[in-house]
């Protein structure tokens, strides 16, 4: 394709919006310290490929991408229940949520 | 007037996204997130995945960030406690995400570019949805389900409340 | 895009509402800055601290639980709306249902012999 | 999709929204008279005629009052939340099907917002929005009372959506769809020739699960736990004053009129009139737009009778306490709800379908 027809086309600006959700939650989880923000991060980059996976499921007129978002969304929340809950018990050993403090935890 | 609904929604998507990682304070990290993923809830309704776009919000906003802003309540941090990320990091690893996502649009738009799309985007129907997971896919639900039930049990033991907290 | 549009006007319609309420108390509001009026109202006292205190941990239970069981009753919506088509084809569904009933009873039964919803 | 389709689509969303705000000055009114008449005293009479006028009274005095940011509170959150809770409650409104269609101009406009093909999810899915404008009210308040009643109020809405959800489920269960307007058609006509063919005759005990934790969701007496007043001052509005607590009410009453809408449409018939079938209606009274005026008023009627069986109830019963409301929906109402799906899945396959 030729730049002036890709800039154009919605498929593009499509993966393009997916992939750069993906990009700032990579970002996120790199450069925050906050755990809380990290994990927020993390679901940011579940749902950037969630986003693709359905549009590329429309696109085609198939479901199974959407069955997949389905079990993506299920893990999604149960990562979110049991990394809260670490969190919590973090919070209550060293009153932080910075993640640089649990350095000691390593090995 | 589908491009410009689409654009305004993915821009919407994006800000609120970089809300989420740049806010000092964690309450409008959270409250940033609702946004977002109210946004991306609108992206699938304007695609056609109507069911997918309601569960978005049901779990996602409706119970998945508020388990966000309940923990940040319970915890209630006065002042943002995170020490600065130190420069250099930031600026290794910004360039490090953008090369990643250049390189990732290049393969993505080459290999995805190829599929037929359709002229009319084939309605994929709750019905259809629905029976695809309860026949093919039953097994795979089943055994979510016990995966489900096992985090149940592990959270009540990682997140025993202690006695002497104050109520 | 059909079934978004008719959405968005009704949002933009809300949001014109809700800006209108700000706007309105802005404008008619009476402004007569008494400093008392913008302490936090504590039933008379001077406020000790702030209200930023930690709180019972089971809150977070309850959300998380909350959270678990929403996930699980998300599903039982596109089950349900197969069910009724699928009795022709004999019981299967009946069965996946039951396990999956079943399952989600031992959790609850679970949770309530823990008798964590006791808060006080 | 055409202009005047657009501009359709806009009115229709402006009168709807509109006509659904009118329930709020209704409900003052309504719920002051009946308060005074339980408690044996005349209520508002000086504003107007039986004091009719009180509403606009109640109304004038909201707006002219000065409206403080108290310190130490996050500004942005403070002034956002009472919307918080107001947007979800306008929103949910799109996809309540009020009545069948009108023609207007060679037109067929459907008496709804937004025909989603989920609006039931949909409804489940706005609604539980809602908890944000108590969350954050609460949080941005910096007052104990405030941040109390806004857990608590948290808590209580989010135990009971599931037994929302759950009853939910029945009812698809026995309709076979998510639409909301696919119901209210399933429903016209007669059960077994005496009983209307409602919802409620199918799914009895879904029904009452809906009635218990719609009073919840709405956070009503018996339920009134985030603003028990003797307990927590005013729960999580304490710092609110003026218009600002105004919308918190709003927002009540608005969630009041689409709970009581939806169990209208998914338990008692929508817009239908029992035993006389639209086609019947539509013969004798010879004009689709009549009989759109007439389901409309149907409509509105059944809503009110559950308005007015929520203020009834409220002014009778006393207050939960925590633990009991906690109890009573995971105890209670969620083994039941799963009980009845069994019950339902069973029965459904005994006798083969509907």
């Amino acid at each position: 394709m030729i730049l002036a027809e890709k800039l154009t086309s919605m498929a593009y600006w499509s993966h393009f919006v997916s992939i750069a959700l993906f990009a700032l939650g990579l970002l996120g989880f790199l450069t925050r310290r906050n755990a809380l923000i990290v994990l927020m991060s993390l679901e940011l980059m579940l749902n950037a490929v969630n986003l693709l996976l359905v549009q590329i499921s429309m696109r085609t007129g198939t479901s199974e991408g959407i069955v997949l978002v389905v079990f993506v969304i299920t893990v999604a929340a149960a990562e979110v229940a049991v990394g809260l809950g670490i969190i919590l018990n973090l919070y209550r050993m060293k009153k932080t949520v910075d993640l640089g403090s649990f350095r000691n935890l390593s090995g | 007037m589908k491009e410009a609904v689409f654009t305004f929604f993915s821009l919407f998507t994006l800000l609120t996204a970089a809300g989420v990682i740049l806010s000092r304070n964690i309450i409008y990290s959270a409250f940033n997130l609702v946004l977002c993923f109210f946004g991306l809830a609108s992206l699938y309704l304007l695609w056609g995945a109507t069911f997918l776009s309601m569960i978005q919000i049901l779990i996602y906003a409706g119970a998945i960030v508020v388990l966000f802003v309940f923990v940040v309540m319970l915890l209630n941090f006065e002042k943002p406690t995170e020490q600065k990320t130190r420069f250099s990091i930031i600026v290794l690893s910004s360039a490090g995400v953008w090369t990643l996502a250049l390189i990732l649009l290049r393969v993505l738009s080459k290999s995805l570019g190829e599929i037929p799309s359709l002229e009319t985007p084939a309605k994929a129907s709750v019905r259809t949805i629905s029976k695809l997971l309860f026949s093919q896919y039953l097994w795979p639900f089943e055994v979510l389900t016990v995966f489900l039930l096992a985090l149940i049990v592990g959270i009540f033991v990682l997140a025993r409340p202690e006695k002497e907290e104050t109520p | 895009m059909e079934t978004l549009l008719p959405l968005a006007i009704l949002l933009v319609v809300t949001l014109l509402l809700c800006a209108g309420i700000l706007i309105v108390t802005q404008v008619l509001g009476p402004k007569n800055p008494v400093p008392s009026r913008f302490e936090a109202y504590e039933c008379g006292i001077k406020p000790e601290s702030g209200s930023h205190v930690p709180f019972k941990s089971s809150f977070y239970l309850i959300a998380v639980l909350f959270l678990l069981f929403d996930v699980e009753a998300a599903f039982f919506l596109p089950w349900a709306l197969v069910y009724k088509d699928s009795l022709a084809e004999g019981p299967a569904l009946l069965w996946a249902l039951l396990v999956y009933l079943g399952l989600m009873a031992v959790g609850l039964v679970y949770i309530l012999q823990k008798k964590i919803l006791r808060l006080n | 999709m055409t202009l005047i389709d657009f501009i359709i689509a806009a009115l229709k969303a402006i009168v709807i929204l509109v006509a659904v705000i009118q329930v709020v000055p209704v409900m003052i009114y309504v719920e002051r008279k009946v308060a005074a008449l339980i408690q044996d005293r005349p209520g508002p009479n000086r504003v107007g005629p039986f004091g009719l006028l009180q509403p606009v009274a109640d109304a004038l005095k909201f707006l002219l009052k000065e409206d403080p940011i108290p310190h130490y509170t996050n500004r942005l959150l403070y002034t956002l939340a009472p919307f918080l809770s107001l947007i979800p409650a306008c929103l949910v409104i799109a996809a309540l099907p009020i009545a069948d269609k009108a023609v207007l101009f060679g037109r067929e406009i459907t008496i709804q917002i937004a025909d989603l093909d989920v609006s039931l999810i949909y409804v489940l899915a706005i609604g539980s929005l809602g908890v944000y404008g108590i969350l954050f009210g609460g949080w941005a308040s910096n007052n104990k009372f405030s941040l109390i009643g806004s857990l608590r109020s948290a808590s209580q809405m989010v135990s009971y959506e599931l037994p929302l959800g759950l009853a939910a489920v029945g009812a698809v269960m026995v309709f076979g769809t998510f639409s909301l307007r696919e119901m209210v058609i399933q429903q016209e006509g007669t059960l077994l020739g005496i009983l209307p063919n409602w919802g409620v005759f199918y799914q009895p005990i879904g029904f009452l699960i809906f009635l218990v934790a719609s009073f919840a969701e709405t956070n009503r007496l018996p339920f009134d736990l985030p603003e028990s007043e003797a307990e927590l001052v005013a729960g999580f509005h304490t710092e609110y004053g003026s218009m600002k607590f105004a919308t918190f009410f709003m927002a009540e009453y608005m969630n009041l009129a689409t709970m009581s809408g939806l169990m209208t449409v998914i338990y008692f018939g929508g817009w239908h009139l029992p035993w006389v079938s639209d086609a019947k209606l539509l013969e004798i009274l010879g004009s689709q737009n009549l009989l759109c005026i007439i389901q409309v008023a149907t409509y509105i009627f059944k809503v009110s009778v559950f308005m007015f069986l929520y203020v009834l109830i409220r002014w009778t019963l006393p207050r939960f306490r925590f633990d009991q409301l906690l109890t009573l929906s995971w105890g209670s109402l969620i083994p039941i709800g799963l009980i009845n799906i069994v019950v339902s899945a069973v029965l459904m396959y005994v006798l083969g379908g509907k």
